[in-house]
């Protein structure tokens, strides 16, 4: 029943099942190092099942002559892998890791080649055997690891350059592929060590382009919005804000049922709430729930809706998002928009009315005298 | 074919099959006349029994759906009837095998048009039902309701028509004018809850971030029973409501006494003792409007800080009120609870306004409640699986209060009316 | 999964392949996932409580130049399988390697605008916006690299099989997953992209 | 069809191979063969035969089945009296969330799953499935979902929102354990099994009918699974989306449904019914399906009306796409919305009602053998019709939004799941079961199981409408004596009947058990054709040979089988027997095809399935486990794409094969 192979697997499985338990005691409880420990256990134990359920794969009769073993360049890369492993650990982290993969990928293939080899007098067969095992490897691993190079070296490419230029690198590289693509199509006489080459240049260029790409970084504007965090500052002042107010949102495709929707109409500001029949001057708001305003704007200036978040403050879930409390004049609003847009602003008052010094309201700077107070019971 | 027609004998004779038709059509006979006859008259029926509108909204909904369930009632006893006939008449007798007929098609299209026909009609009727329900133009008294894990909150804005001068906040109970359509406007502070006040009127979800409006009509003073009907976490069976109408005098008392200044317990008494236990437990999250602390500043409760929900129910006047935690209490004891519940509707508002005094104060449930909530009631409240919440308490949690604490509490709760 | 050719040999009671017929029926069921995702995108559209709108960082000019691109790789997809007909397996692996190509260079400009965009500082818990803009390009996204991933693998089985042309049921089935892939980002690109917030 | 010529016994190996005693590839190492099996354990795992799935199916949904049941006992124990103390409000909310659940996903639609994989093929005269991998694939993949959603229970606690998983009470702050993970992973997983299942049996549908069999010759059971399939097929991708938003909310921080951000919870709402109302017909159809082949049998007359059953079938599936927001009447949706569906939803109920007079009809005239299968049918009728009557009363969208939510409801949907869908498989069970196993299920047995059963559903469900006419809600773990109310109608005595009624229901449902175990047991066959039946299916053996057919049959009516055993009397024009059942088996025989060829076993669609719940364990607790699942995926993709079709002779073990069982597979 226990054959070489049953015994070298659950062997295996014992060992490492030592290890994770060692690791789990003397290093760490339940973090990465553990899991991958304990997938690794998994799946031994699923190698060994597999194995002792085919009878440990042993064919009744061993291989006489070994003539059909082939040349195999795993044990060279195997080695190249080895020499990078300690490379990476005097140098680097990086090789190191490299180093690690290199050599289990080389030592899989390497086993499966000598399994296969033996497996049967018919080379063929052999072979076919030991493609069935590593084509589902090597296929997506060439096919992932070529789409990533692309998809890398272009992405940091783009990163590097302007946007306008960006664009245009674009359309000449996708232009570059069609054109080659349709040499080659037009000529099937073309030498293959040509095609090859056009291939190996486009390749190469590529990858220095991305590894170049790397080297430059990010493009000044990007850098400098990751800095500054444009786009979360809220300028709720009377005038145009550089970057808050860029491109305001006209429309609205969400809605429904708000507890009020603001209007501003011809200089007067009045709050229409559903059962109220008439427009209201006060909204009466739950304490500590998030509410939706919609801000309509019929003046023909261009307005914003503020919401003053009182002297106790208010959770703005505007800028919840970031603790630096980016909102230090203690107040929310919409962005300024134009005549006949509308905008939606939610906001949680987390403490009543009683516990403010000013009333809260909801105003429209450079409208005078019209406020809509909010109740906060 | 021998072995194939003993299969047939060998079963229970097609006579039994019929007698089991008939029992189980009996039944459903049963169910459909009897309620309809029974659920007419006796009152001591379940209190959110759905068939006994006690307003004109409920009135609409039960006047469009009795016949409905009079015509399925009716239909269902045609075909069962059909269908027991057809087992009785063509058993196997030994007869040949009958000619293969594909079917009648003339009699297929009749035998669908009719029931087209009858849901056509109550269609239109639903049609207009549905509309009228939905109007919010007639409105004469707007309530926010607001739910949460798992009590309701009612807040009556400003409506100086009904001496509303200062918002009123209240819970538990949502108390109306008899007669008076008022309208909810209902949202919630953390999951999807339903309010539903079967005699009033169907139910309608309260979402967060949404308003959904409910019309509410009450023709006569009394207390109206209700239950929270959309899953909403541990507590959905324990969060239940009741609507209390009054005529409109008594509403306009009840208003004026929710408005009332705050008035501090006398020095020296053992409520006293307890507003000061309130001040260092209870206000962390329960407001009670006008109390000030020993330095004069007014005590603002911050359950924003300690509960998830961002709120806890206000208890300026809750001895105005017959029930706590979530109305799955009653503060009254059986005898004057139902003293309350089964008055007739002309000494009703009186009694109710009454409130709860010592006598009548159910201190058993209170005490329990007061000593560890979340034993009484399943809430989130324990303070070791906060992570996710940042720490807030999901319902009340277990203040660990003293016996004398507890007895000092009481005593000042009951002075909140 | 990888179809085999050999199907067309037997004769159908629709007269249309299994493999044909069973993509085009998968592909049926990816329009109401796509649909699912479009209308969480446009019913959340204008609900930016944090972090830049839409309009605020979408870089139109290379969205459009990237869209074109894409619609190029249908072209070759085309050629490629008019190519795999003619029983021509030269012609097919090196237009579907063109195609692969494309489409990398596509995934690679949605990595860069990914990437520009969160330092604009939309990432994808910022807000509504961010969360359905990330998921449903994602999506697409993930189904245009399966998509050039079975090129290539296409590219790999050709090049193993002995029979020309073999392999042109399974070429004509992956280009069916390819256009309609493009037709749902050209949807995208006009719902998402163009019609303004 | 997936087959290929398999070489012929004794075929010599490649040329290159040295004389013998060498190794020859029959005997090289098992894994770097193609699995041959077909008997033993191994034959059912790498299992490509869609009658082995068929019954993988029925036994896993069977299983599921009784746990679901057991939580639903639970459920009513708790409920029995007031202040129940057998479950706490947790425990119970996990119940009856786990308990639709459980029968909805992993045991009416897989048991549907299993009648459909074993009897279309065979009532449309194929051999096999269209994408018999697939087919596996599918399997496995409903089985690893379910332990998923399972697993939950040992980890902390199973999901505990419902069925309908209504956000935000999903959300991460309302559901801090990790139950609504497993659940949203494990259906998503168990949903790629239907959405395979779907394309493959209507590719199958389509594609391999017997000659001469049109699709107005097609078996109604057959069509109703081809409409199931197709709702299927677009409802599944809806749900797929709602689950991924959950997931995303709750593992990656998305605000799809954070209020505070803005969003609006209906969304949920309408992505989950929008699935949630097909999947309602998804549930029925089959059991539609199966009574009505049952009840042309017993009654010894065609189908009446078989053209209307069909397009009544269809109409129900197309217009079971426009009433979704009637389960959300009190959501808010606004009074023109309610309206429409309101009116959609009273149009359902017409093509429903064809059924049920064409049934009746069918019977009406007919010469009625009342069969254990026979009786569940008529149950279902019965039953259905009562369920689909109350489901009117609340079409009616202003006196739903009094009945929804309560007890109502749950008798309402369990008279038309319980009644219509489980009824219907049982009856299929008591049908089908000698032609699935070549044995009856006895007889007397069954009878009993019958009776208890229908005594038990009425007593269980009958009450939960007056519970629910008296205003008591659903979902909730306790309900109280100060709501009960006195006289006639008061809860505490219908809770009392409707537990009892369980008690009574599961000792029927035990007999059932008990059946199959002394079916086992007995020595006695099944003869050839035990219920004089009319359809496909049962012109092979008892159970059906593995390529099903001798020779595939030319159709030439529907209900071919009948057809050929029997003859209009030109006079009388009552039918008389021309040829026994034995008779047109032996003329199939007689001219068998020369070469069949069936699909062979794979490993892929095992091992791609086994790699799914690692993703969802990484998903949930580490993203590197994740990955290595992704890992395994890939690869067992890459294997199954590049398994060659042609499998090459070496592939084949010549000593260990009986028969024509090995050959390539595809799909």
């Amino acid at each position: 029943m226990f054959k070489v192979g049953s015994k070298l697997f659950l062997g295996l499985t014992g060992f490492s099942t030592l290890t994770l338990v060692a690791y789990l005691v003397f290093v760490e409880r339940l973090a990465l190092g553990g899991v991958a420990l304990s997938m690794v256990l998994a799946a031994l134990v699923g190698l060994s099942a597999v194995i002792i359920m085919i009878n440990d794969g042993d064919s009744e009769v061993q291989p006489r002559d070994a003539a059909l073993v082939r040349a195999s360049m795993w044990p060279l890369v195997t080695v190249a892998g080895f020499v990078l492993l300690v490379l990476g650990l005097v140098v680097a982290k990086v090789y190191f890791i490299f180093g690690i993969v290199v050599v289990l990928a080389a030592l899989t293939e390497w086993l499966v080649q000598a399994w296969s080899e033996s497996a049967s007098d018919d080379a063929a067969h052999n072979e076919s055997a030991r493609r069935r095992l590593l084509h589902p490897i090597e296929f997506p691993v060439i096919a992932t690891l070529g789409l990533g190079v692309v998809i890398f070296a272009f992405s940091r490419i783009m990163l590097a350059i302007s946007k306008s230029a960006g664009a245009v690198a674009f359309i000449v590289l996708a232009s570059l592929v069609l054109l080659v693509g349709a040499i080659f199509a037009l000529r099937p006489a073309l030498k293959t060590t040509l095609v090859s080459g056009i291939c190996v240049v486009g390749a190469v260029g590529i990858v220095a382009g991305g590894i170049a790409g790397q080297g430059v970084g990010l493009r000044a504007d990007l850098v400098e919005a990751l800095e500054e965090g444009h786009y979360t500052h809220r300028e709720c002042g009377e005038e145009k804000s550089k970057y808050f107010d860029k491109k305001a949102m006209k429309t609205l495709s969400l809605r429904t049922n708000p507890i009020a929707v603001v209007e501003l109409r011809d200089g007067v500001l009045s709050a229409v709430m559903t059962g109220f029949n008439d427009p209201q001057k006060s909204v009466s708001v739950p304490r500590g729930n998030a509410v939706t305003f919609i801000f309509r704007n019929f003046d023909t200036a261009e307005r914003r809706m503020v919401a003053s978040l009182g002297t106790a403050m208010a959770v703005d879930t505007n800028t919840e998002g970031d603790k630096e409390g980016h909102s230090d004049t203690n107040e929310t609003c919409t962005q300024l928009i134009p005549q006949g847009a509308e905008q939606a602003l939610t906001i949680v008052y987390s403490k009543p009315s009683i516990a403010q010094e000013a009333p809260l309201t909801l105003t429209v700077p450079g409208v005078e005298g019209q406020a809509i107070e909010v109740v906060v019971p | 074919m021998n072995h194939r027609g003993s299969f047939g004998r060998r079963d229970t004779t097609p006579f039994s099959v019929v007698m089991v038709k008939v029992r189980r059509l009996g039944q459903r006979v049963l169910v459909a006349t009897g309620a309809v006859a029974v659920l007419g008259s006796c009152a001591t029926n379940a209190p959110q029994d759905t068939w006994q509108p006690k307003g004109p909204n409920a009135k609409m909904i039960d006047d469009l759906q009795q016949p409905v369930f009079a015509v399925a009632g009716i239909i269902g006893i045609i075909v069962s009837v059909v269908i027991t006939y057809a087992m009785w008449r063509y058993r196997d007798r030994g007869q040949p095998i009958p000619e293969q007929t594909h079917g009648k098609p003339a009699l297929e299209i009749t035998l669908t048009v009719i029931p087209a026909l009858i849901l056509a009609v109550v269609g239109v009727f639903t049609f207009r039902v549905i509309f009228d329900l939905a109007r919010t133009d007639d409105t004469e008294l707007v309530i926010n309701v607001t739910g949460q894990q798992w009590w309701w909150e009612y807040d009556y804005p400003v409506q100086n028509e009904w001496g509303i001068t200062q918002p009123i906040i209240s819970s538990g109970q949502l108390v109306m004018p008899a007669g008076t359509k008022v309208l909810l406007r209902e949202t919630s502070r953390d999951v999807i809850h339903s309010y539903w006040i079967p005699a009033l009127n169907g139910k309608r979800d309260a979402v967060p971030g949404r308003i959904h409006t409910l019309r509410l009509e009450a023709d006569e003073p009394g207390i109206y029973a209700g239950q929270c009907t959309e899953f909403c976490g541990l507590s959905h069976a324990n969060m239940r409501m009741e609507a209390v109408a009054l005529s409109k005098e008594d509403f306009a008392k009840w208003i004026a006494n929710q408005q009332a200044a705050y008035r501090a317990p006398a020095e020296g008494t053992l409520a006293k003792e307890g507003e000061s236990v309130f001040l260092n437990q209870c206000v962390r999250c329960h407001q009670v409007d006008g109390l000030k602390r020993p330095d004069g500043t007014l005590a603002i409760a911050a359950p924003d800080e300690n509960v998830w929900s961002g709120a806890a129910p206000n208890l300026t006047k809750l001895m105005t009120r017959n029930t706590f935690a979530g109305a799955m209490f009653d503060l009254l004891r059986d005898a004057c609870r139902d003293d309350v519940w089964k008055a007739k509707s002309a000494e009703f508002g009186a009694k109710y306004l009454a409130g709860v005094d010592e006598t009548c104060l159910n201190v058993n449930d209170l005490r329990a409640w007061l000593r560890n909530a979340p034993e009484v009631k399943p809430m989130y409240a324990n303070p070791a699986l906060l992570a996710d919440t940042n720490g807030k308490y999901r319902g009340m949690p277990n203040l660990g209060l003293s016996e004398s604490d507890i007895d000092k509490l009481v005593a000042y709760l009951l002075t909140l009316k | 999964m990888a179809e085999s050719a050999t199907h067309d040999a037997h004769v159908t009671s629709t007269g249309l392949s299994n493999v044909k017929l069973g993509m085009w029926l998968f592909l049926g069921s990816e329009c109401l996932l796509f649909g699912g995702l479009i209308s969480t995108y446009m019913l959340y559209r204008g609900r930016v409580s944090n972090g830049p709108t839409p309009e605020q960082i979408y870089d139109i000019p290379f969205t459009s130049v990237s869209s074109f691109v894409l619609l190029m790789s249908s072209l070759t997809m085309v050629l490629a399988v008019s190519a795999a007909h003619n029983k021509d397996d030269r012609g097919t692996n090196l237009w579907l390697s063109v195609t692969a190509l494309l489409g990398a260079t596509f995934v690679g400009g949605q990595v860069y605008e990914f990437t520009a965009f969160y330092n604009e500082g939309l990432g994808f818990t910022t807000s509504l916006f961010g969360s359905s803009f990330y998921t449903l390009t994602g999506f697409h996204g993930v189904h245009v690299t399966v998509g050039i991933i079975m090129l290539m693998a296409l590219v790999a089985i050709n090049k193993r099989s002995k029979v020309p042309g073999s392999k042109s049921e399974t070429v004509e089935m992956i280009g069916l997953y390819w256009h309609f892939v493009d037709i749902v980002w050209i949807i995208i690109f006009t719902l998402v992209y163009l019609i303004p917030v | 069809m997936a087959i290929i010529e398999r070489p012929a016994p004794g075929s010599t190996v490649p040329a290159l191979t040295p004389a013998p005693p060498a190794i020859t590839p029959a005997r090289t190492y098992g894994a770097l063969r193609r699995p041959v099996a077909t008997t033993g354990w191994k034959s059912w795992l790498f299992t490509v035969d869609h009658k082995k799935l068929g019954l993988m199916y029925g036994a896993t949904a069977l299983f599921f089945f009784i746990v679901g049941g057991l939580e639903a006992v639970l459920i009513r124990l708790q409920l029995a009296a007031p202040g129940g103390k057998v479950l706490n409000a947790d425990l119970y909310n996990q119940m009856f969330t786990m308990h639709a659940t459980t029968m909805v996903f992993l045991f009416v639609m897989p048991m549907a799953a299993g009648f459909a994989n074993y009897f279309v093929p065979l009532q449309i005269g194929a051999r096999d499935v269209a994408f018999p991998r697939i087919n596996a694939f599918g399997f496995w993949c409903l089985l690893a979902g379910g332990i998923v959603v399972n697993l939950a229970w040992f980890l902390g606690g199973a999901a505990d929102g419902g069925w309908f998983m209504y956000a935000p009470n999903s959300g991460p702050v309302f559901s801090p354990s990790h139950g609504v993970d497993f659940w949203t992973l494990g259906l998503q997983i168990a949903g790629i099994a239907s959405l395979t299942g779907a394309i493959n049996l209507i590719v199958t549908v389509l594609n391999m009918r017997a000659p001469g069999m049109t699709l107005m010759k097609m078996p109604i059971f057959t069509w109703m699974i081809t409409v199931v399939q197709f709702l299927l097929l677009f409802a599944i991708p809806v749900i797929t989306v709602a689950l991924f938003l959950l997931t995303f909310q709750r593992s990656f921080g998305a605000q799809f449904f954070d209020v505070a951000a803005g969003a609006d919870p209906l969304l949920w709402q309408h992505l989950f019914w929008i699935f949630g109302h097909p999947e309602v017909y998804v549930l029925i159809l089959p059991s539609f399906g199966i009574i009505s082949e049952v009840l042309p049998v017993f009654s010894r007359k065609p189908l009446f009306g078989y053209p209307f059953v069909v397009f009544s079938g269809a109409a129900i599936g197309f217009v079971g796409w426009g009433v979704w927001a009637h389960h959300m009447f009190a959501s808010g949706l606004g009074p023109v919305s309610v309206a429409v569906f309101s009116l959609a939803t009273m149009a359902i109920a017409v093509p429903t009602g064809v059924k049920i007079i064409n049934w009746t009809l069918t019977m009406w005239g007919g010469k009625l053998v009342f069969t254990t299968a026979m009786k569940f049918a008529i149950g279902l009728v019965v039953l259905f019709t009562i369920g689909g009557l109350s489901g009117v009363t609340h079409s009616v969208a202003p006196s739903d939004t009094q009945q929804t939510d309560t007890y109502y409801i749950v008798a309402h949907f369990h008279y038309v799941l319980f009644g219509g869908a489980i009824f219907g498989i049982f009856s299929g069970f008591y049908y089908w079961w000698p032609k699935m196993f070549g044995k009856m299920l006895n007889e007397r047995l069954g009878s009993w199981n019958f009776w208890l059963m229908v005594i038990g559903m009425n007593m269980t469900f009958g009450p939960m409408h007056i519970l629910g006419l008296q205003g008591q809600p659903r979902r909730m773990y306790q309900w109280t004596e100060a709501r009960a109310g006195e006289g006639f109608f008061n809860l505490a005595f219908w809770n009392l009947i409707a537990s009892v009624g369980s008690l009574i229901l599961t000792v029927g449902i035990g007999l059932f058990l008990i059946n199959i175990v002394v079916t086992a047991r007995s020595k006695v066959r099944a003869p050839l054709d035990p219920w004089n039946a009319r359809s496909l299916e049962w012109m092979t053996s008892n159970p059906p040979k593995e390529h099903n057919f001798d020779s595939i049959p030319h159709v030439h009516h529907l209900d071919e089988f009948f057809h050929r055993k029997y003859e209009e009397d030109p006079t009388t024009h009552t039918m008389r027997e021309v040829a026994t059942a034995e008779e047109v088996l032996a003329e199939l025989e007689r001219n068998a095809d020369k070469h069949i060829h069936m699909p062979s076993p794979s490993y892929w669609p095992l091992v791609l399935a086994s790699g799914m719940p690692v993703v969802a364990l990484g998903i949930i607790y580490s993203i590197p486990v994740a990955i290595v699942g992704g890992l395994i995926m890939l690869y067992a993709l890459y294997g199954w794409a590049l398994e060659p079709a042609t499998a090459p002779e070496s592939d084949f073990d010549s000593t260990s094969n009986n028969g024509h069982a090995v050959g390539a597979s595809h799909g």
